[in-house]
């Protein structure tokens, strides 16, 4: 698979170091909430802080695009370098520096700027948080963005490490922003002990690295690439691979350490829109891009990608179609769609991956901030089942037609971007040469039509039929901050129709409204660039930004994928026909189907006949052959369960286990046992000291009898 | 005590001991050496066996004596006063504890009728 | 040299001038006294000429203490004893700040023995004479014994008396071992000397199986007090029922003396018998790790917790150290200062809590975010920091650590083979996986969560009311902890001049490794391929091979 | 005939303390109470005066013309007798006769000077001071012998007569007649050494070993004859066989007494044994191994090695595990007053200067620590009766802070906690004893310490850390002030002595200045009987 297509190689640019700003930004807005929260000062100045650093890194970022020109490498201040010898591997330097190329500011454009629609979504979505919990919101999410930018800036693996645990702890801290309520403390350990689990795989990967290569720095690791790599692979080169592999699925809640994305949505809406969804979650997959080259170490470490990519996409697809929660549908969408990406990058068009990971933060960002405004509206109401016909609610209007743009592209309607970034993945898939991937790909087709499904089912739910709301009657999971004004005049309400005595759903003011309008407005122009080369055949400029950058080298030959861009020429690669039709119009025609059928079918069951979904649900459940399905789907396959009954439980066990040990026997017997002994052979001498005179001449004497019968008895020997 | 075979234990201890200090210092002056030697263990044994406190003392008088009778014949041997200068030394420091002895005897006779030495066991451990 | 005595002495003179000031006046002598020694500290190190080559300063001996058995004054720092006694100067003055409200009656005798403790510590780093350094190692505890013991929680006799028993049993084992290599060095010279390069230099040429033998007592003399994986017990019981400020002493500068004795006295002297000893005790130090970490979880009482935390997070250091390369030694050294910094942090913060409400039983309090948002912020600052989350000083010495185990069975491209290797470094990772669990279990109770407060019967009323502290941190702790804090974020941004200053001393301390490994994997191949004849001579005769 | 000359000089302190302890028991007796309150400072006047003439008449010189074995251990040894003798005059000094006194005081009885025992108490005390010191410029087994006795008799009277409590009749009985046992045995020791040796001259014995050593070994009859005698002293030196008497004596004895017992008995005991032993010496002894060949090997001949070796490991150890039971301070005080004798013999068996020297210092910080813990429980008394029980000093910080921290700073001492003289002590003796290869004795030491702490901790954190009991409560100074300065001074000594360690050890070192005419054979010896008859006849 290795290719020789040369990773370009960075130029030392120190004039740059004005980019370093889109890293020094959030810093400062993070240290100026702080001065806020200290200073307890009233007003939304912590927003406007945030605001303004992020929409400034993004100015930061555009301008560093626009002066871009190739790889450069830019240091700005040493933070670990030692060396105790002049060899290759007798120094370790981690210096704070930064790597720009093509892949970086490709990443940068959409986290910054999502970062600050979002930020300013959520300057009013918080504002009844006033003082210190409004300061600390934004400062959390200031952390965040310094995190990620040195996560994807960064010039070193230690600094993604450091950006990596940064965005984890930026995590922990938003998603137990409500501290109040013990459900947040513990999804918010929760998120961050399983991307510790995953931290640990990428530190080891690091450390391999540095053992086999001698340097941890991008210019220096690209540079022993292209000059041939590693000549030996023994075991523990190839394994590099498969480390980095863990920690990227830990931060990207792939299969085994996925299930507390879905819990991280106890955090506030705009956390879930702008980390769990759009940027912090595809850190992952540009970790893999990032060290692409690597990944050919070992043969079957990018099938393995694609494998697991897959299968998580299937299984949270499954799982959200049962889900009445709408977070926690767009949640198992998020990580269904983020299998799709890995199972890009395993059959190895990191272009696909690296566009629908662009294509997706925008639609999905748009789905959560929708889901907010409703939750923001409907005092913290997002259960399925106690909301329908928001279309028909005046001032509810925008919000629902961008929640059906949102849906739209995530379900992959023909000719929407996020047809053309998965339609690119698919493509690669079904036409590889290994049947794996082919398989995969149908796999994929398949979950696509699933996700038509579910999008789709929450949309009928949500927006159409008849109007009817019911306020969340405890907040169980809503913003507690909402249930304040929710409690108004909340009675059960009887049959369809809500009788609504008084409560009257606030819609979106100005800021929700705008940032909702400006995202979906991003989420269409996200498409330009594959509409730009399918129909205007010019160049796909998200194609020219990855193929410019580490994350092209080392994917199958470029020239097949190039030259799909310059029209249809003879295919070589692969059996390039889909269902016996030319690659390209089939995808079209088998996607197109694949997502208009999941739609049909959802209107059909959530549109027109309601009761029949609820019908065909009690069918399942009626026959014991399929009773397993739907608990199974609902109660998430009982990853949870099987987590904690592989590992916590016997964990804990273990550990009281080893208190009860340590208190009592190594302290206990051990230790007291031992202080015990000089007296017990205390005791034994005791009746020496019996206190009669001559008990003590007895004792006097045996002595000095003893010693002379010694004497003589050695002298007796003849006392050689 | 004294269903013990006495003599048998004096003939048989007093060939040994003598036997063992021929080899050492010359045959003629055993048999002396050999009487110290006994003189000594007599009143070793004596002092741990008998009760009466004077008694006691009395053997440690024993033992003294056994001591000085080895000295003399020892000074007989190297042909040489010191060792007889050492046991008039001997004698009068005996005296002394005599002296000392039954002053102390006599205290203790004041406070508790009794002169056996068992009575006289309330320190110690218990 | 006259400033480290000036640092030595000034504690000393004021814990007289304690004995006989008003005890209202003894909170500012002491105040001043540690601040004195501080200034003349970092005075020194100020104008310290030696802090990147390596080398003591000064070098000449002190004035004779007793020719006879030629024990010399000679006091002096290289880099490493530096940084340490700099952070005990550096936490000394802020604990005697953190426990003027904590110690209400016989407050006289407690910044008294106090100041003892903290020269005799400094004394200890900075004594160049073995002797010398077991005076000040040793007289550390009866200060610290006393502290507990008078002025700790309710079982604090018995937690003093075992304290004082172990560490006393372990240290008399290191002063044989130190007079026998003293003998040698007699043996071989000529002349008496306790002088620590001396011993060292004579130690190095001992025969391998000597060695062996040395190397073991020394190690059980620091393992006590480090503590290491079976000899750990005391430190909760210690740390339970010290009084705060006695806590953190203990924890971040008495703990370090375990960890610096191995790195001045067992690993230098033996090489030849340490490195045989290097797998049994890397592995001791990861179960220690592990089984702290486990432990930690289910410890319902905060100071007992972060106790066996620091038994965790110190197997860690020792790992770095027996890792035998500059990476490993470098992460140790690092994380000694580090974890002194933040795990004295976490203890002024659970005393602070404990002055407002005389527990600390985590089931019973929890949710102070919502009352104290200072001091939450504080105490999240440091678990994070103890964690080793990136950014903050932790991190840099685990990951040195860590990576210094990991490429320590690399064939020794980076020119010192070590015996430990990944499959250490991945089960000491879990540990990690652990500290971050059980710490945030800690924080999930205490900080976060609803507030639970212990129910206010009337004892306890009384005795919260006459603490005159506001619900939330005042002024003087703020200023106990910002220090703090400041070091922990600095250090984590900007380790470069730390780590460029102990590298070279790792690098001498490590000199006599590389060849003992060599020698030690030649001996494993040599028996191996021995075996390997063995089977071969079975199958056909060798022609007349000779071994 | 030239040897009188020197060695008078050398005892001129001794004849002045003689002269003391005349004048003192007859002070005693006199009517007028000013005069008898005079007393304990008139002996401690004499003990200084001879203090101070010491330096000046021991001189190298003159110990060198007397042929002493070891010419200069008594430039050491004497002094610390002396000194530390002041401290046991002060902590004795309010408690001889304060039955009798207080009731004369207070007019109950008229003065009798049948009833009052004090001149005789301090003349004895002065005669058993005399004792040891005179052992120190031995020459001959004679002079040996009555030291010893000098240095024995008085204490016995000192446990009978010294205090009030009733006790002390059965602690003398016991005392006495062990002791008498004890010297029986050394006694005979010395005849069989005699009659090996043939002479009673140390010097003579020294070259009659040599030359046997050289030849075909030490015969059986001399080893015996040593055995015997380093058995007989270690009743003494209360080491493991003869070590049974002193737990009961010490309980039974009044405070102050036991406070001497602990100490002068010791002192004296180890200087005989390292006399006696320098007389065998340390080196040239060599073994006729296999087939014939002469193995030279260091340290004293093979059964004395090993019968020192067993006496060293069992006094320790049974004196470390004895004390961990005890109630009693006395008795724990006497347990440990014996596992230091255990330390004290590896000094011993490593012979030659190191082990010489460490004795001597160990004797010096033994003497200044033990000192101090008995002065403390001297100087508290409850409802007039002595401490006895431990558990009486329970919180003793509240009420007599000072004695709390003298007992706490000698208990630290004792262990061996590194400020303190304790620790020196014990390292100079590590020291001695790696020069003598004895590897084991030192591990054995160590264990033995670190059992050592546990009881000592409990008499430093007894009085410091418990909480008071009702029967504590009751603890206060006795009237007299002298113990609690005496106790305050040896405190001190333990804390500041270790800041002197060089001038301390210097002077531990001039004990082992080498003996100038060991090897010339020496005039005085051919004109043993003259010379012999001669000293014998002007001692009293």
């Amino acid at each position: 698979m290795i290719t020789d297509f040369p990773i370009p190689q960075a130029v030392v640019a120190p004039e740059l170091a004005w980019v370093g700003l889109a890293l020094l930004l959030p810093l400062i807005s993070a240290v100026l909430c702080v001065v806020c929260a200290a200073a307890r000062l009233p007003g939304k100045l912590p927003a406007v802080f945030t605001v303004l650093a992020l929409a400034a890194s993004f100015v930061v970022v555009l301008r560093a695009y626009n002066a871009y020109s190739g790889p450069v490498q830019v240091p700005i201040f040493e933070w670990m370098s030692f060396a105790w010898g002049d060899g290759r591997f007798q120094q370790f330097t981690a210096p704070c520096a930064l790597y720009i190329d093509s892949l970086t500011l490709f990443w940068m454009l959409f986290v910054t700027g999502l970062g600050t629609l979002i930020a300013l979504y959520a300057s009013e979505y918080m504002e009844t948080e006033k003082g210190a919990g409004y300061a600390r919101f934004f400062f959390g999410i200031s952390i965040f963005l310094f995190a990620m930018s040195s996560l994807v800036m960064g010039d070193n693996l230690v600094m993604l490490y450091l950006g990596w645990e940064g965005v984890g702890l930026a995590s922990y801290l938003l998603i137990g922003f409500d501290y109040q309520r013990p459900a947040a403390v513990a999804a918010a350990k929760k998120a961050f002990i399983m991307n510790r689990i995953g931290d640990l795989g990428l530190a080891l990967g690091i450390f391999m690295l540095w053992a086999n290569y001698g340097t941890l720095q991008y210019s220096q690791l690209f540079q022993a690439m292209n000059a041939g790599g590693q000549t030996v692979v023994d075991w523990d080169v190839s394994l590099i691979p498969f480390l980095l592999m863990l920690g990227a699925f830990g931060k990207s809640a792939q299969f085994p350490l996925f299930t507390w994305l879905p819990d991280a949505m106890e955090g506030p809406t705009p956390v879930s829109a702008l980390i769990h969804a759009a940027t912090m979650v595809t850190a992952g997959v540009f970790l893999i891009a990032r060290m692409y080259p690597f990944f050919a170490l070992h043969p079957e470490a990018l099938a393995t990608v694609a494998w697991i990519g897959g299968g998580t996409a299937l299984l949270a697809a499954t799982i959200g179609m049962a889900q009445y929660d709408i977070k926690r549908v767009f949640a198992y969408s998020t990580i269904s769609q983020l299998g799709y990406m890995f199972l890009g990058l395993g059959v190895g068009t990191t272009y696909g991956a690296c566009y629908h990971t662009f294509t997706h933060a925008f639609f999905k960002a748009l789905l959560f901030l929708t889901a907010g405004a409703i939750m923001h509206g409907f005092a913290g109401q997002l259960d399925l089942r106690k909301l329908s016909g928001l279309r028909h609610i005046p001032g509810w209007r925008l919000v629902s037609w961008t929640m059906f743009i949102g849906c739209l592209w995530l379900a992959a309607f023909p000719y929407t971007a996020a047809f053309f970034s998965k339609d690119a993945i698919l493509l690669k898939a079904l036409t590889s040469a290994r049947w794996d991937f082919v398989f995969l790909g149908w796999l994929g087709l398949f979950t696509a039509a699933l996700t038509a499904y579910y999008t789709f089912r929450v949309w009928f739910r949500v927006c159409c039929g008849p109007v009817h709301f019911e306020p969340a009657a405890d907040g169980h999971h809503g913003d507690a901050s909402h249930d304040a004004h929710g409690h108004g005049s909340t009675h059960p309400a009887q049959g369809a129709h809500a009788v609504d005595h008084g409560f009257h759903p606030h819609a979106p003011k100005w800021a929700i409204s705008t940032v909702l309008a400006l995202l979906a407005i991003g989420t269409v122009a996200a498409g330009f660039p594959a509409y730009n080369e399918a129909f205007a055949h010019g160049s796909n400029w998200a194609q020219r930004m990855i193929a410019g950058s580490s994350a092209a080298a080392g994917a199958q030959p470029e020239e097949h994928a190039a030259e799909s861009a310059a029209g249809e020429t003879d295919h070589h690669a692969g059996h390039s026909t889909v269902l016996g039709m030319e690659a390209h119009t089939g995808l079209l025609v088998v996607g197109a189907t694949a997502s208009i059928g999941g739609i049909l079918i959802a209107a059909y069951l959530h549109l027109l006949s309601r009761a029949s979904a609820d019908a065909l649900r009690r069918a399942l459940m009626g026959n014991w052959v399929t009773r397993w399905l739907p608990i199974c789907m609902e109660r998430k396959w009982f990853v949870d369960e099987i987590y904690h009954g592989l590992f916590r439980l016997p964990l804990w066990l273990g550990s009281q286990v080893l208190h009860f040990g340590d208190k009592h026997f190594l302290d206990g017997l051990l230790v007291d046992g031992i202080a015990r002994v000089p007296i017990a052979a205390g005791k034994l001498f005791r009746p020496l000291y019996g206190g009669a005179l001559q008990g003590y001449a007895v004792s006097m004497v045996a002595g000095v009898a003893l010693v002379l019968a010694w004497m003589m008895w050695v002298w007796l020997r003849g006392f050689e | 005590m004294n269903a013990f075979p006495a003599h048998a234990l004096a003939s048989t201890a007093l060939e040994g001991i003598g036997q063992a200090f021929a080899a050492a210092s010359g045959a003629q002056l055993s048999l002396s050496l050999a009487i110290s030697a006994l003189l000594f263990v007599i009143g070793l044994v004596g002092f741990m066996v008998r009760r009466n406190m004077i008694i006691m003392f009395l053997c440690t008088e024993l033992m003294f004596q056994g001591a000085a009778l080895a000295m003399i014949t020892f000074a007989r041997m190297h042909m040489d006063v010191s060792g007889q200068v050492f046991v008039i030394f001997i004698l009068t420091v005996a005296a002394a504890e005599a002296a000392l002895a039954l002053g102390l005897v006599v205290l203790l006779h004041r406070r508790r009728e009794t002169l056996s030495a068992e009575v006289w066991s309330d320190l110690g451990e218990a | 040299m006259s400033l480290i005595w000036t640092s030595i002495l000034m504690p000393v003179i004021g814990a007289g001038l304690v004995a006989v000031a008003s005890p209202r006046l003894s909170k500012w002598i002491s105040l001043l006294a540690t601040l004195g020694s501080l200034a003349a500290l970092t005075l020194f190190a100020f104008e310290f000429p030696a802090w990147n080559n390596g080398q003591h300063f000064p070098l000449e001996a002190g004035p004779a203490w007793l020719d006879a058995a030629g024990i010399r004054l000679s006091v002096g720092f290289d880099t490493v004893s530096l940084l340490l006694a700099l952070l005990t100067a550096f936490l000394m003055p802020l604990c005697i700040i953190g426990s003027y409200t904590a110690i209400t009656e016989r407050v006289k005798e407690y910044y008294g023995w106090f100041l003892l403790l903290g020269a005799s510590i400094i004394l200890a780093f900075a004594a160049r004479d073995a002797i010398l350094f077991y005076v000040g190692y040793e007289f550390t505890l009866v200060p610290m014994t006393i502290l507990i013991a008078v002025y700790g929680g309710t079982e604090r006799r018995v937690a003093a008396i075992k304290m004082f028993l172990y560490t006393f049993l372990g240290s008399m084992f290191m002063l044989a071992a130190i007079i026998y290599v003293a003998w040698e060095h007699r043996l071989s010279s000529g002349a008496w000397t306790f002088d620590i390069d001396a011993l060292t230099a004579t130690a190095v040429r001992l025969p391998a199986s000597t060695q062996y033998w040395l190397f073991a007592s020394l190690m059980i003399g620091f393992a006590v007090k480090v503590p290491l994986f079976p000899l750990h017990t005391w430190l909760p019981l210690a740390h339970d029922q010290a009084p705060t400020a006695g806590s953190v002493i203990l924890a971040s500068a008495m703990l370090k003396l375990g960890t610096y004795g191995n790195y001045r006295f067992a690993l230098p002297m033996a090489p030849a018998g340490g490195t045989e000893w290097m797998v049994v005790v890397a592995v001791l130090s990861i179960i220690a790790i592990i089984y702290a970490s486990l432990i930690c979880w289910v410890q319902t009482d905060a100071k007992k917790l972060i106790a066996y935390s620091s038994v965790a997070h110190l197997g860690l250091c020792m790992l770095g150290l027996f890792a035998l390369n500059p990476l490993g030694a470098e992460g140790a050294v690092f994380y000694m200062v580090n974890h002194g910094l933040s795990t004295g942090a976490l203890f002024l913060c659970i005393g602070m809590f404990y002055e407002r409400y005389h527990t600390k039983d985590t089931d019973v309090l929890g949710g102070l975010a919502k009352k104290m948002p200072v001091w939450a912020c504080f105490m999240v600052l440091f678990t994070l920091a103890s964690i080793g989350l990136p950014g903050l000083n932790g991190f840099i010495g685990e990951f040195l650590c860590l990576g210094g185990t990991f490429i320590a069975e690399h064939d020794g491209q980076s020119g010192y083979p070590g015996v430990l290797g990944p499959r250490f470094a991945v089960i000491a990772g879990l540990g990690l996986i652990f500290a971050a669990m059980y710490l945030l279990i800690l924080l999930g109770k205490i900080v976060w969560g609803p507030l639970r407060e212990p129910h206010h019967d009337s004892a306890h009323d009384h005795a919260a009311v006459h603490t005159s502290l506001p619900t939330d941190l005042n002024a003087r702790e703020i200023l106990v902890l910002t220090p703090l804090a400041v070091a922990c974020i600095w250090l984590g941004v900007q380790p470069q001049p730390m780590l460029k200053a102990i590298e070279p001393c790792a690098t001498r301390m490590l000199a006599q490794y590389p060849d003992e490994v060599r020698r030690l994997k030649g001996r494993e191949a040599q028996m191996a391929s021995d075996a390997a004849d063995e089977t071969n001579l079975v199958q056909l005769p060798q022609q007349g091979e000779v071994h | 005939m030239d040897a009188i000359g020197p060695r008078l000089m050398l005892l001129t302190p001794e004849i002045l303390l003689f002269g003391a302890a005349v004048v003192a028991a007859v002070l005693g007796l006199s009517r007028r109470h000013s005069i008898r309150a005079f007393l304990p400072i008139f002996t401690c006047l004499a003990l200084v005066a001879s203090l101070a003439l010491m330096p000046i008449t021991w001189t190298e010189t003159r110990a060198n013309e007397a042929q002493l074995m070891l010419p200069m251990l008594g430039a050491f040894m004497k002094p610390l007798l002396a000194a530390i003798g002041i401290l046991l005059v002060l902590v004795s000094a309010g408690s001889v006769d304060r039955g009798f006194e207080a009731a004369v005081a207070r007019g109950r009885t008229t003065f009798d000077p049948q009833r009052v025992v004090a001149g005789e108490f301090y003349a004895f005390f002065l005669f058993s001071l005399i004792g040891a010191m005179l052992l120190c410029s031995a020459t001959d087994l004679i002079w040996i012998f009555l030291a010893v006795e000098l240095v024995s008799l008085p204490t016995y009277i000192m446990v009978a007569v010294g205090g009030s409590s009733r006790r002390s009749g059965e602690a003398a009985i016991k005392y006495f007649f062990l002791g008498a046992l004890s010297t029986a045995v050394f006694l005979y020791g010395f005849a069989m050494i005699y009659g090996s040796t043939g002479s009673l001259e140390l010097q003579g014995i020294r070259t009659a070993l040599a030359a046997q050593a050289a030849g075909s070994g030490i015969d059986a009859m001399a080893l015996a004859g040593l055995i015997l005698a380093v058995l007989g002293f270690c009743f003494k030196i209360t080491a493991v066989p003869m070590h049974f008497y002193a737990p009961d004596v010490y309980e039974g004895a009044p405070t102050h007494v036991t406070a001497f017992l602990a100490f002068v008995p010791k002192v004296a005991g180890f200087v005989v044994l390292i006399v006696l032993l320098a007389c065998v010496g340390w080196t040239g002894h060599s073994l006729v191994d296999g087939d014939g060949v002469r193995v030279p090997y260091a340290g004293l001949p093979t059964p004395l090695t090993a019968v020192l070796w067993m006496v060293a490991v069992l006094t320790m150890t049974l004196g470390n595990i004895g004390a961990l039971l005890q109630r009693s301070v006395k008795r724990l005080l006497a347990y440990s007053s014996i596992a230091h004798s255990g330390y004290l013999v590896i000094g011993l068996l490593s012979g030659g200067a190191a082990g010489i020297e460490a004795i001597s210092f160990y004797l010096l910080a033994y003497g200044v620590m033990t000192t101090a813990s008995f002065a403390a429980i001297v100087a508290l008394e409850r409802r007039g009766e002595e401490i006895n029980e431990i558990n009486d000093l329970a919180g003793l910080r509240h009420r007599q802070p000072v004695m709390a921290w003298m007992l706490a700073i000698s208990g630290a001492s004792l262990v061996g906690m590194p400020p303190f003289l304790g620790f020196f002590g014990k390292v100079y003796l590590f020291v001695a004893a790696f020069e003598a290869d004895q590897f084991a004795l030192v591990v054995i030491a160590v264990l033995n310490s670190a059992v050592s702490a546990l009881y000592y901790l409990r008499l430093a954190t007894v009085p410091l850390v418990a909480p008071p009991s009702a029967r504590s409560e009751e603890v206060q100074l006795v009237p007299s002030r002298w113990p609690w300065v005496a106790a305050v001074v040896c405190g001190i000594g333990t804390v500041i002595l270790p800041g002197f360690l060089n001038t301390l050890v210097r002077s531990a070192e001039v004990t082992t200045a080498p003996a100038a005419n060991t090897t010339v054979e020496s005039p005085a010896a051919d004109t043993s009987a003259a010379s012999l008859s001669s000293a014998a006849s002007e001692r009293p």
